[in-house]
């Protein structure tokens, strides 16, 4: 099968520092492929670059075996590439619901239509409504954002990308900051996604990425090191120098 | 909403105290600058209405005389100043509209005073247009082409052959420079160069230095009263200008009383055409001057003051001649042709446009008793204003 | 499809009309026979509202700040102001031409504007605005530079209701555009696209990443937000029958930040409510002391930013909260 | 020449007065409009040194730079430090209250009249060379903009204070775990910026004038200064305020009839084409 999203020869380069370089990376449609690597390996610049928040200083991405290089973010995410960050990028003012919605409204492409109220649009609040359901976000529906737990909080960061229907989900470090029991449980909501989502995901924590990844690929120091399925990368010794390299120094 | 409450009890007031009060007093709508860059100009106009109703007592032909001042500030706001005529004819229901410290004030009222039939004093305001604006509008005051015209002929008799004008670049401005190049040319003299500047913020530097390069004999200079004036004879001094056998000439507004201290020396010697000087040798001005420094020590008379008496003086007289009453036509009527002696000399009103008849005096900076004054050396008598010819 | 047992009403009611504002709506009637002789200051108090609404528009929803927002004021003043001078007096023309005069340097400034950061844009659109300011003063001819310009003449208004000294035909025919494009700004706010602009000013970095052109609304909202100051700049003119060179001074500019800011940012009532206390008290205050109102003026801004950010609105809307306290004490 | 250097010198007296307001919004981001009150203060003050104390010239400009300082310092320990973390928005509105109450204030106390100054007598007159003259004050002027230019240069960059102002802003909580005293580097950088602006007002006043509009009327220069030379950038204000001075005063001597427009053109074509100033500083972070 081809894969759904490619990248060709990747670099970014900050002044003479090269965050990521000659990144040739390929998912494959439906895949559950996650990016690992020791901090700074270039995971985030990866992603940023792939979603287009970073321009390249060279090299190309591909979606659907169409280059997105040029194209800006909303763009990117109108052609199906979505993602979530680091650190929550909600909107604090807002109810879950409105956010969801907001989402929801942009994919539908009613993002200019400037005379019926939003929740006369019932199309647009009734998805958002079941993707909250799903989420199991429902009892929180009209609360703020800003007064949720932060575990509630990552699950939103989730629900903003998965009202934009995504054919490839970006997940940067879904689970981080978030205690150990929720974030199984948030994997197991991430597990349930349709096979049609093709996943991306960056995370540190190894349990849950071996647990949930298909394939693996490795960055160390903004390059490719290596990918494959996660058996062989368990046991590939390069990885694991980087890894003790990093708990040395650590 | 107390602040609703409060007007409401205010215009119950208002309305309770117009039903008692049976002798009908006179009230007076004053639309002063009294804050902002031009706050001086509403404080001189305000100072000479006070001292000509603490002069002669406050009640005019058996009228109690009211005040209803209200402040236009910027006073280049013409909507602003418009609201407040229209507030002062509707809702304080004032008999005549007085004040108007500069041209757009002045502009922008005048229809009111016309749709309302209310007498409009201009107390200030200068362009020469002004008058015409409105049949109601009698003015007490001045017009740049009035002040201008005799100097520019002054100057062509006095060996000035070549003069670079400057004037700021607004009504009054224009009519000055027109009026300059005019009576100049037709004396025989050359302008050599003009300029206008803005009338905020000028640093006359360049444009000195540019006088300077071409050589005239003189620079005619007007700006309106204050702050320009200061910068513009900074400037003179600083560059030279006097070392290089120029001179300046300007309309009196360059050295008024207010502003001729923050000068200095420097403006010692300067001729200037005005119709207005604290200097002035009268009775009339002798008492006013008086008078003025013991109300307000802080500061010194100037032309504005005059003109806020003057215009007090004639609301005083043509109530007298009416029988106290403001009606405007009848009001314009009484005005037209009045005459009679004013702290700067001999006015009276242009029956033709209501503007105001005067003597312009040439006067020159001099020390006097300590202070630096517009001490008078010739004059023009009963001098019109050009502009409207 | 599966059944969610979910109550949307919190969203769709929304969207709907308050008791409270209808009776808001319903002040400025009373007020008109309560106060029958200050009718000019209640008309500057609806267009300023209307153009304290247009601010509110880009600075309270989309999150532009702008010390230049005179110079659509000012555009439209002068459209309306130049149409009835040279003949064409009608009142509803002189608005139209005046807004798709606004409306277009809007867009076409709006590319200069959204550039850069705050403090970028707080100079651009300070330094456009001064330049039109500037550009204004030197055409004299045009504009009558300082000294204004005059001659402006009005038509009746639908050749039936003269502009009056008393300004009743001014004060309807401003209040009720002033309402008009406050319901079409309460349709915007509430529509996808207004939430799209608070979820830009809520957070910029997020909106990318759920499909939202970004620049497109906001060159979008800056747009609108010129065109309602263009209509309230021809509201001016139309009813003073003046047009001022103040109307584009940084004063102005500056001014109407405080108004929006003591009413609130971010709720279209904060916009009116501010105007009508900020000019019913400047009215009050340099009546009482006209030198000195602005030192007090200046106080309340002061204690605003320091202790009640959310201005006017913001009090309002935790009186509920703290009535609730009180009782339960 | 002499329209050259007399360019440079109403360039430099700019630079004097708006380059306390690249210190505090350079180095401290914090946009004070209220910036030429400070000025306005520092120029009353030298005033009143000047008349009713009769202290020369050379002495009441000093002084007048302390009396803004100490305001500075009282203003900053008591409000400005509330807004730091603030939005730009809040501490422009904030400022702008303060403008209105310092005119209210400076109206009250000293009359909406110009202020008069008279220099002594060295600093007045000209040097007349063959095609320059010199203006003595603006010569003063020059030279000790020059000399405070240098001088801030070598404190931002060559002391210890310099060093820790520099910490203090990139890294407020890093500094303060160094054992840096954040907050008493900010009172006395905000104290730099007052005792800067209060100096310009004084040396301003015989170019400028003094009224109580004085805080309003030269706002937008201070900013176009600013915002062209990049914030916190002494060298960036120096060759903006050079730059500035010195196109308004050829442009008023071969174009009057364009005005001031020129100058607000060169800024926003200045802005659009470089966002960060001519200057600016790299971005540090």
């Amino acid at each position: 099968m081809a894969p759904v999203l490619q990248t060709r020869n990747l670099t970014k380069r900050f002044g003479g520092f090269a965050a990521c370089s000659d990144v040739s990376l390929s998912v494959e449609q439906g895949a559950r492929h996650a990016l690992i690597g020791p901090n700074g390996a270039g995971k985030t610049t990866l992603i940023n670059l792939l979603t287009g928040f970073l321009e390249p200083s060279a090299g190309e991405v591909l979606l659907k075996g169409e280059t997105v290089t040029r194209l800006g973010q909303h763009q990117r995410v109108k052609r199906g590439l979505v993602r979530t960050f680091q650190i929550n990028q909600l909107f604090a003012e807002m109810t879950v619901l409105e956010s969801v919605t907001l989402s929801v409204c942009e994919r539908l492409g009613l993002g200019w239509s400037w005379w019926k109220p939003v929740g006369s649009h019932g199309a647009a609040v009734d998805e958002a409504a079941e993707l909250l359901d799903t989420l199991r976000l429902l009892d929180v529906a009209h609360e703020k954002t800003r007064n949720l737990a932060y575990g509630k909080q990552r699950l939103i960061e989730i629900a903003l990308a998965l009202a934009s229907k995504p054919q490839v989900l970006l997940l940067d470090e879904p689970a981080a900051g978030v205690p150990t029991g929720e974030s199984r449980e948030l994997f197991e909501t991430i597990g349930r996604l349709p096979r049609d989502v093709t996943i991306l995901l960056i995370e540190h924590d190894m349990n849950l990425v071996f647990r949930f990844a298909e394939r693996i690929t490795v960055m160390v120091g903004g390059a490719m090191l290596t990918e494959d399925v996660p058996e062989a990368i368990a046991n590939d010794r390069r990885v694991k120098e980087v890894y003790l390299g990093e708990a040395l120094d650590g | 909403m107390g602040l609703i409450k409060n007007l409401m009890l205010a215009a119950f007031a208002a309305l309770a105290l117009g039903a008692a009060q049976a002798a009908e007093p006179l009230k007076i709508g004053l639309v002063l600058t009294l804050s902002g860059p031009f706050a001086a100009y509403g404080k001189q106009v305000e100072h000479g209405i006070r001292l000509f109703l603490a002069k002669n007592g406050d009640t005019i032909a058996g009228r109690k005389v009211e005040l209803v001042i209200k402040d236009d500030a910027p006073g280049t706001a013409g909507d602003v100043s418009k609201r407040l005529a229209q507030e002062l004819v509707v809702k304080d229901n004032v008999d005549i509209l007085a004040g108007f410290m500069l041209t757009p004030s002045a502009f922008a009222v005048a229809p009111v005073a016309t749709e309302a039939k209310k007498p409009m004093i201009v107390m200030n305001a200068a362009t020469s247009a002004i008058t015409t604006k409105s049949n109601y509008i009698v003015r007490t005051s001045m017009t740049l082409p009035q002040i201008t015209a005799p100097l520019a002929t002054w100057a062509a008799k006095n060996g000035i052959k070549r003069v670079y004008t400057i004037v700021a670049d607004y009504g009054p401005g224009h009519d000055a420079e027109g009026q300059f190049k005019k009576t100049f040319a037709a004396a025989g003299g050359e302008i050599v160069g003009e300029v206008r500047i803005p009338v905020a913020r000028p640093d006359f530097a360049p444009y000195l230095q540019k006088v300077k390069d071409t050589k005239p004999d003189a620079v005619f200079i007007f700006v309106p009263a204050g702050e320009a004036g200061v910068a513009f004879m900074k400037g003179f001094q600083e560059k030279g200008l006097a070392q290089a056998g120029i001179k300046v000439i300007a309309t009196g507004d360059l050295l008024d009383e207010d502003i001729i201290d923050s000068i200095g020396d420097s403006a010692l010697g300067v001729i200037s055409s005005f119709h207005y000087s604290e200097a002035h040798k009268s009775a009339e001005n002798q008492a006013f001057t008086a008078a003025y420094a013991k109300a307000y020590p802080k500061d010194r008379p100037n032309f504005m003051a005059a003109a806020g008496f003057d215009g007090m003086h004639l609301i005083a007289e043509v109530l007298k001649k009416t029988g106290g009453s403001a009606d405007a036509d009848k009001f314009a009527e009484a005005a037209k042709g009045m005459k009679w002696e004013s702290p700067r000399g001999p006015i009276s009103i242009d029956p033709a446009t209501r503007d105001i008849i005067q003597t312009v005096y040439i006067r020159k900076v001099t020390r006097v008793g300590g202070k630096l004054q517009n001490v008078e050396f010739d004059h023009l008598d009963n001098f019109k204003d050009p502009g409207k010819q | 499809m599966a059944k969610i047992s979910i109550d949307l009403s919190p969203l769709q009611k929304a969207s709907a009309w308050k008791p409270a504002e209808v009776v808001f709506w319903l002040l400025p009637v009373i007020a008109f026979f309560l106060f029958p002789k200050s009718l000019a200051l209640l008309s500057q108090i609806a267009i300023t509202a209307l153009f304290a609404l247009s601010l509110d528009l880009i600075l309270g929803y989309a999150g532009i700040i702008s010390l230049g927002h005179a110079a659509f004021f000012g555009l439209g003043a002068y459209a309306a102001g130049l149409l009835a001078k040279y003949g064409w007096g009608d009142p509803l023309l002189g608005l139209a031409g005046a807004a798709v005069l606004a409306t277009a340097a809007g867009f076409i400034s709006s590319f200069l504007v959204l550039r850069g950061s705050d403090l970028t844009r707080l100079m651009v659109t300070l330094g456009v605005s001064m330049m039109l300011y500037e550009a204004a003063n030197k055409a004299t001819d045009f504009t009558g530079g300082v000294d204004g310009l005059q001659g402006v003449e009005m038509k009746p208004l639908l050749g039936e209701f003269t502009f009056d000294l008393y300004g009743k035909t001014a004060y309807w025919y401003s209040l009720i555009v002033l309402f008009l494009m406050f319901w079409l700004a309460r349709r915007l706010v509430q529509s996808p696209f207004g939430h799209s602009l608070r979820g830009i000013k809520q957070n910029v970095k997020r909106m990318p990443a759920i499909g939202t052109p970004v620049h497109g609304r906001l060159v979008a909202v800056y747009t609108i937000g010129a065109g309602y100051a263009g209509v309230a700049g021809a509201l001016l003119t139309q009813t003073t029958q003046f047009v001022s060179l103040d109307v584009m001074s940084f004063s102005r500019s500056a001014e109407l930040l405080l108004i929006l800011v003591l009413g609130g940012t971010g709720s279209l009532y904060g916009a009116l409510i501010g105007t009508a206390v900020f000019m019913a008290a400047q009215h009050y205050l340099s009546g009482i002391n006209p030198q000195y109102w602005q030192f007090w003026l200046g106080a309340a801004l002061v204690l605003i930013v320091l202790f009640a950010r959310d201005g006017i609105m913001g009090f309002l809307n935790r009186l509920p909260a703290l009535a609730a306290k009180k009782r339960g004490d | 020449m002499t329209i050259v250097f007399d360019g440079l010198a109403s360039g430099m007296l700019l630079f004097l007065i708006s380059v306390g307001l690249s210190v505090t919004l350079g180095l401290m981001n914090f946009v004070n409009l209220a910036h030429g009150a400070f000025a306005m203060l520092g120029g009353y003050a030298c005033v009143v040194f000047l008349s009713r104390f009769g202290l020369p010239f050379l002495l009441a400009a000093p002084l007048a730079a302390v009396v803004a300082a100490i305001a500075g310092v009282v203003l900053e320990r008591t409000l400005y430090r509330r807004l730091y973390a603030s939005s730009h928005l809040d501490q422009v509105l904030f400022s702008i209250g303060l403008i209105f109450m310092a005119i209210s204030s400076a109206h009250y106390l000293f009359g909406a009249q110009q202020q008069p100054i008279f220099l002594p007598d060295f600093l007045r007159g000209q040097i007349n060379l063959p095609g320059l003259d010199i203006g003595i004050y603006r010569l003063f002027l020059i030279a000790v903009g020059l000399s405070l230019a240098y001088g801030l240069q070598w404190m931002v960059s060559k002391t210890s204070f310099g060093a820790k102002l520099r910490a203090a802003v990139d890294n407020p909580r890093a500094a303060r775990g160094l054992g840096i005293n954040v907050d008493r580097i900010f009172t006395l950088t905000f104290a730099l910026g007052s005792a800067l602006a209060g100096l310009g007002g004084a040396l301003g006043i015989e170019m400028l004038g003094l009224d109580p509009a004085f805080p309003v009327k030269y706002i937008v220069y201070f900013l176009i200064v600013v915002a062209v030379g990049g914030s916190g950038n002494i060298k960036g204000s120096l060759m903006a305020s050079l730059m500035l001075g010195l196109f308004d005063v050829i442009g008023k001597y071969y174009l009057p009839q364009v005005g001031a427009f020129v100058i607000y053109a060169v800024m926003v074509v200045m802005l659009i084409l470089k966002p960060q100033g001519l200057f600016g500083r790299m971005a540090a972070k």
